[in-house]
């Protein structure tokens, strides 16, 4: 064995009395693509932050390439080659895609001024490089979370980097990009670049990696090469124990003589969709799959009174309705789990406590006056059945690790006790074993009779939950497949890509 | 209703001229005038100034502009200046381009007579927010020609008939002098009092406080000015007499150094229990006469003539037109202002009748 | 790094106590000669800063759903000449309605033209401050409108209840009001939820323009009834009370822990940071010094306090 | 939603040149016999907004990262007596020095308060604002100071050269600049970063304290411009110069295009924004009203002028 490229020793952090990491010793070879995987709050993010110097360890140590480095900055981590994808971005949203991705690297004149026509030619050539269809001028904060996250790591990857660190690179990503990234670390490694890559879905794991290091409770459990393990005992090292619930497709009966819960007939949008109909029915699971940007979000959206209809009806219960604002949605028993946790999910600054109530403050209250002690029960109870990993209720939603954030969206709208339920990619940066635990979650919702429908980038969890599938193209509804005859994951991705 | 009230509202071509234009004749003449000019000059009073029926005939036809430029316009002082002139230049036929109010901000009075200068007046009557700070505003309007005619205080290093043709002042001094006697009247005599003076090189309001507490010190002994606080603007008045009135319970009487925060003071009096509490001030401000009105604290005030000194402003202007030889410091006498006579001071004054409120409590 | 923000933010929401009782104590000892401690000047203190606090608890509100309104002094200053003139010609109970109602109306202004026409408040409500100066200078042309009404004296003045001063009354009053409202029901919640993520609370249901709408009538409704305790304690309606009290509304609010950029806040310390400012006003004034000292002396103290206290904290 | 909102900033971005061409030409036509297009009254509109549009060059930068800077108006006040007793003693260059110099060292003091020591810039420059003009009352006891020297007068008042007055020249010189830094360079760049999201700059690595402390250290240094540039104009220093400038100067900011939250602005828009203020308020005291009337006027003014804008772009 030759000598690690990195190697982080006995490493020790604290976040006030959370010991959450305890002793991580964690090391990768020069050009291996490394995967770094575990529970939502294992530490994973705090350990990468660590390397890339945002956090700061307790006690510890840090070699790369043979020799002790000491990160205390960011701009430490740069100095030594380390560059990091962070997991809740660090992009600037009122910067174009090309101004951030040469933040503090901007290409200048003679004079010394920023060359701003090198940096738009850079930025498009290494857009196209990786095989992204964006326009460097765009503004980051009108793009959906997909592109961001494309942008974030065109940033990352145009650093000249000894170690990239990828957190969750895939989270909001579908099929093709994903495909895309995937051709992109292997020419990275080829250059002998070093990736450490965090992700949640184990499918892409052994697709692209060499090695993988688990973490659970903050402590390092297994180092394996991927060659000489499987999925079960991956999952074995994660959760620490046997998964609950399984994966697999259970057929459930859907009456579809009833009549429909919600009816969506030729609706039509300022933002994309056109002509968009269908109809959910009692007691089902309504998948939606397409590419990113094919109108999927929109589609829950204009559900949800949050885009303008333009034309078309909508029946709930064969009544017609104009959901022009989400109150009004939310009052016809519609909700919406939002894609995009950071700007749309949470308020950050608020405690799990606040946000989790937000939506049902009016059920919470008597007399005007909120009622603490059912709130507490209540958030409590969500925090149990989600497994959220958080100090207390009360701690602030910015300090949990990314996972735990999306499952107090989840508790958010399920508390909300809604007949409709709109899940946008519900489970994005979700570990496996609290996956497994919201698909059942969901089933038995679906089982009471109400309607689900489920927007998912990930085909192995459409295809697990769904009984129907609609193929979403260009902002319109191509095709409709129930899920009995759908074979395998590539006839769904056929379904998808298909012009 | 006075002879010298103008014909407000007729049309001017028409207008009767009714009589030669002075200011108003029953304003005392006996108190002697204290205050000195900006060059040390002995004042002349401001009822030596006449303009005749054929010398307002005169301006009528020549068909003059006027622009008045203040340093503030908040107040009832300014406003029943600016009456005064603005009565008076209409008597004369003289068009007034624009009235400005600096709001007591160096820059915004340089502001102002730079976008009063685009209009083109011959006058530009003015009382600058600071003698020092303003010389270059002043000097742009003498470049343009402009007749310039001061209320109160003149630009530093400017001379009379070379640079401007008069000043009428308010006697400041002796306001001062009359609030000091009616305090010592209302004391007996004796008593520690407190003096709330303010807090800014300002000359107007230095001069009363100056006077006061020399009348005080070299007429009578046995009152003793036992605190003195400054207030940085008039809504301080307040917050500062209360805390005199905390730290020194036992005060007699009170001189604050003009209405608006005499107003704050007699509601700190109020609430610290001060009934007794003996003020004066100076400007019979409304507030201030209703209080006294409802013999409350305050006793006594020295009163300037604001009115007439616009009238007297507007007549030198006048003079300036004709080429009349014009007295180069003219002053209106300080009024003292008690309970007795209110009815007549606020005539006097303001040239209004005195307000209902106030005409109420008297009974 | 967010571990740091994490303190700041806990240590702003109590700095502001600790600095408190330690220039209280500083005050007592060295002015104690000056009579500080005396019930007479604490409630000297406390009328003193009535009207700035009343202010500050609505805008507490206002900041917190991450909007300004600089117009609250103009306001007052408004509400102090619709009241009195309201007063003089029909009584007591017209007073009232008109001094609030002027408040409220402008307040409805600000918060259809922030709300419904997206225009940012810091620009409407600048707007907004000229307007309403204007105006009250307007209506009477600069001259004050005297009150007589006993009854409106009494009550918005330098009237007492068992010895307790009625502006005493009136702060604890809104004070509760505003502490309740904001910690204890669902508006308060909503108003900060559109403060922290105006998105996060669109997607919540949360109407975050009406928010923003009431959150402006509020502040203006309170910026009236500031007004009728100005022209209550000085027995007058003028147009320039309340000038500057914008600056000093926000710093209380500020000062008490509660962001500028909205999500976040605390009613209690905006409360605290007002009496606070007021009582270092009045030590200042105790002490004798100019008035140029007091404002250096008030700002290295506002400094030293809030720099001290992070000190303390870290 | 998204893209309602990208429409509302890039209205904001172009709002002002629009808003300021209607009132010009309103203008030019109704006030065409007061004179409105003399050029001698063209040039007191730059006279008079020079010393407001220099500060609010710098105040963009300042907002731009996410900060406020409240102290410039004490700052000109200081500035403008320190360089005037400097001018006494020592001359044409040491004035120049002691008055800049005097400015740079308060923003120097806020830079350090708010990014070393973390206090929220409302607070430490609301607390400069105090701290200054109490020196600058305090220093001649509030006395103003003379200026004699003609070289001074020429440069900083009322010199022309080749008949431009040079307050234009410096107007046009300082915005320059500013637009340059901010436009063209990496200093301008990290700014807004800083502003727009001051942990993902940080993550970039770029020093989002020291681009703190460089903005106020920049607003600092202008406001002593400012400051001196009052002094040449008026002949003197004094201690009330530059009272209520600071939210004439972050209006100008905020009129302009530039977010008060931050990470997006236009130092051109400023410039407009600012003049377009004086240029509204010289038409309204040149149409002979009342500072009352002008106002409200300004104020419905500035209300008609967003809200219209918005309309024209939707
Ligand atoms: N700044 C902080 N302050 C307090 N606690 C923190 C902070 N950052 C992280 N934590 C806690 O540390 C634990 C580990 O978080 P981390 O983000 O490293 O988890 P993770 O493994 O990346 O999880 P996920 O898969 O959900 O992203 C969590 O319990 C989190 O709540
Ligand atoms: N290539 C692009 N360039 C610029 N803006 C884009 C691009 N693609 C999408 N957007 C913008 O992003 C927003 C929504 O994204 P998108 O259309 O990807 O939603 P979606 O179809 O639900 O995507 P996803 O399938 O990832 O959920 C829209 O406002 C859209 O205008
Ligand atoms: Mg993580
Ligand atoms: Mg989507």
């Amino acid at each position: 064995m030759t000598v690690p490229f990195l190697k982080m020793n006995d490493i020790n952090k604290s976040f006030g009395d959370a010991h959450v990491l305890q002793g991580v010793d964690f090391e990768v070879q020069q050009g291996e693509v490394h995967a770094l995987m575990g529970g939502n709050g294992a530490g994973k993010t705090t350990l990468m932050k660590i390397l890339a110097g945002v956090y700061n360890y307790d006690s510890g140590s840090i070699e790369i390439d043979g020799e002790k480095v000491h990160i205390n900055e960011p701009k430490d981590a740069n100095k030594a080659g380390v560059s990091m994808i962070f997991q809740e971005f660090s992009l600037v949203p009122k910067f174009s895609v090309a101004q951030n991705i040469f933040l503090n690297k901007e290409p200048r004149t003679k004079l010394g001024f920023i060359n701003e026509n090198r940096m738009m030619q850079d930025s498009k050539e290494l857009l196209e490089e990786m095989n992204i269809k964006l326009s460097p001028e765009t503004r980051v904060e009108d793009l959906s979370v997909g592109y961001w996250q494309m942008t974030e790591i065109s940033k990352a990857v145009s650093n000249k980097v000894h170690i990239l660190v990828m957190d969750e690179p895939t989270s909001t990503l579908s099929l093709s990009e994903t495909e895309t990234l995937f051709k992109l670390i292997n020419n990275l490694k080829e250059k002998g670049i070093t990736i450490i890559y965090i992700s949640h879905r184990l499918d892409e794991i052994f697709k692209v990696c060499d090695k993988i290091t688990v973490l659970r409770n903050g402590k390092q459990v297994a180092t394996e090469s991927i060659a000489d393990t499987d999925l079960e005992s991956v999952i074995n090292h994660i959760v620490g124990g046997k998964l609950k619930q399984e994966f697999e497709w259970k057929e459930r009966l859907v009456d579809y003589s009833k009549s429909p819960l919600i009816e969506i007939q030729n609706i039509q949008t300022l933002t994309k969709l056109d002509n968009v109909s269908f109809s959910l029915y009692p007691g089902e699971i309504l998948g939606i799959a397409g590419l990113m940007g094919s109108g999927r979000t929109e589609i829950a959206r204009a559900l949800f009174g949050m885009d303008r209809i333009v034309e078309g009806r909508i029946f709930i219960q064969g009544q017609e309705e104009l959901l022009t604002s989400p109150q009004l949605a939310m009052k016809k028993g519609v909700a919406l789990v939002p894609e995009d946790r950071r700007n749309q999910g949470l308020i950050l600054d608020h405690s799990v406590k606040s946000n989790a109530i937000l939506s049902i403050l009016k059920e919470l209250t008597r007399n005007g006056i909120i009622k603490e002690q059912e709130s507490n029960k209540l958030v409590n109870k969500y925090v149990e059945k989600l497994n959220i990993e958080t100090d207390h209720i009360n701690k602030t939603t910015s300090l949990l690790s990314g996972g735990n954030q999306q499952k107090v969206v989840l508790a958010k709208w399920l508390a909300t006790n809604p007949n409709i339920l709109i899940l946008d990619e519900p489970t994005n940066g979700v570990d496996i074993g609290a996956k497994s635990e919201i698909i059942q979650l969901i089933r038995e919702i679906a089982d009471e009779g109400k309607g689900i429908i489920i927007i998912s980038s990930e085909m192995t969890q459409l295809l697990s939950i769904s009984d129907r599938i609609l193929i979403v193209q260009e902002g319109t509804v191509v095709d409709t497949l129930y899920r009995s005859n759908i074979e395998s994951e590539r006839e769904l991705e056929h379904a998808i890509q298909k012009v | 209703e006075t002879e010298n009230s103008g014909s407000a509202g007729g049309n001017l071509e028409d207008a009767e001229i009714e009589g030669p234009l002075t200011i108003n004749p029953e304003i005392p003449d006996d108190s002697d005038i204290v205050s000195k000019g900006p060059h040390g000059e002995q004042a002349d009073s401001a009822h030596e100034l006449e303009l005749s029926e054929e010398e307002i005939q005169e301006i009528r036809d020549g068909e003059y502009t006027a622009a008045i430029a203040m340093h503030y316009a908040g107040n009832d002082w300014s406003q029943a200046q600016i009456n005064g002139l603005e009565d008076t230049f209409e008597e004369l036929g003289i068009e007034i381009t624009n009235v400005t109010d600096a709001q007591f901000s160096v820059e915004k009075q340089m502001n102002d007579i730079e976008t009063i200068l685009a209009n083109q007046p011959d006058i530009l009557v003015s009382i600058p927010v600071d003698p020092i700070s303003t010389v270059g505003a002043y000097q742009l309007a003498l470049d343009a020609g402009v007749d310039l005619i001061f209320m109160d205080e003149v630009p530093e290093g400017f001379t009379p008939e070379e640079d401007y043709t008069s000043v009428v002042s308010a006697d400041n001094f002796g306001n001062g002098v009359v609030a000091a006697h009616l305090m010592a009247e209302k004391l007996n005599e004796e008593g520690d009092i407190g003096v709330i003076y303010h807090d800014a090189d300002f000359f107007v309001t230095a001069q009363r406080v100056e006077a006061f507490e020399q009348t005080i010190e070299e007429d009578y002994p046995n009152i003793n000015i036992a605190s003195r606080d400054g207030i940085g603007e008039p809504e301080d008045g307040e917050s500062v007499a209360s805390s005199m009135l905390t730290r020194d319970p036992n005060l007699d009487g009170m001189f604050v150094v003009w209405d608006v925060p005499a107003e704050g003071a007699i509601a700190a009096a109020d609430s610290a229990g001060h009934d007794d509490l003996v003020m004066t001030t100076i400007d019979l401000g409304a507030n201030v006469g209703l209080d006294m009105a409802r013999d409350g604290n305050i006793q006594g005030v020295g009163a300037q003539l604001p009115y007439d000194q616009g009238v007297a402003e507007a007549i030198l202007a006048g003079y300036e037109i004709l080429d009349k030889e014009a007295p180069p410091y003219v002053a209106v006498p300080a009024l003292d202002v008690t309970r007795e006579n209110i009815d007549e001071s606020w005539n006097l004054i303001y040239n209004e009748n005195v307000p209902q409120d106030i005409e109420d409590e008297m009974d | 790094m967010l571990s740091k923000k994490f303190k700041i933010l806990d240590w702003r929401q109590n700095i502001v106590y600790i600095a408190f009782i330690l220039i209280f104590i500083l005050f007592a000892i060295t002015l104690n000669d000056q009579g500080f401690l005396t019930i007479e000047n604490l409630l000297n203190i406390v009328r003193q800063t009535t009207v700035i606090t009343i202010m500050a608890v609505a805008m507490t509100f206002v900041i917190s759903s991450g909007e300004i309104d600089l117009s609250v002094g103009s306001i007052a200053a408004l509400s102090s000449l619709t009241a009195a003139l309201a007063l003089q010609s029909g009584g007591l109970i017209l007073g009232i309605i008109v001094g609030l109602g002027t408040g409220l109306l402008i307040g409805l202004i600000n918060g259809l033209l922030v709300s419904k026409f997206l225009i940012p408040s810091f620009l409407v409500t600048l707007a907004m401050m000229e307007i309403g100066r204007g105006l009250a200078m307007w209506i009477t042309d600069t001259a004050p409108v005297p009150i007589l009404n006993e009854s409106y004296l009494f009550l918005f003045g330098n009237g007492t209840i068992f010895g307790i001063p009625n502006l005493l009354i009136w702060v604890i009053f809104i004070a509760t009001i505003g502490y309740t409202l904001y910690n204890k029901t669902i508006f308060g919640r909503q108003t900060l939820a559109t403060g922290g993520n105006v998105n996060a609370a669109k997607y919540s249901g949360v109407k975050t323009s009406r928010i923003k709408l009431l959150v402006f009538m509020g502040s203006g409704m309170m910026a009236g009834l500031a007004g009728m305790l100005y022209a209550g304690r000085l027995q007058a309606g003028r147009f320039t009370f309340g000038e500057g009290d914008e600056l000093s509304v926000i710093a209380a609010v500020i000062l008490g822990g509660t962001s500028l950029f909205g999500g976040i806040g605390t009613v209690i310390g905006t409360v605290i940071g007002s009496i606070m400012i007021g009582t270092i006003n009045n030590g200042l004034i105790l002490m004798g010094l100019d008035v140029s000292q007091q404002m250096f002396v008030l700002g290295i103290i506002l400094i030293l306090a809030v720099a001290f206290g992070r000190k303390a904290k870290k």
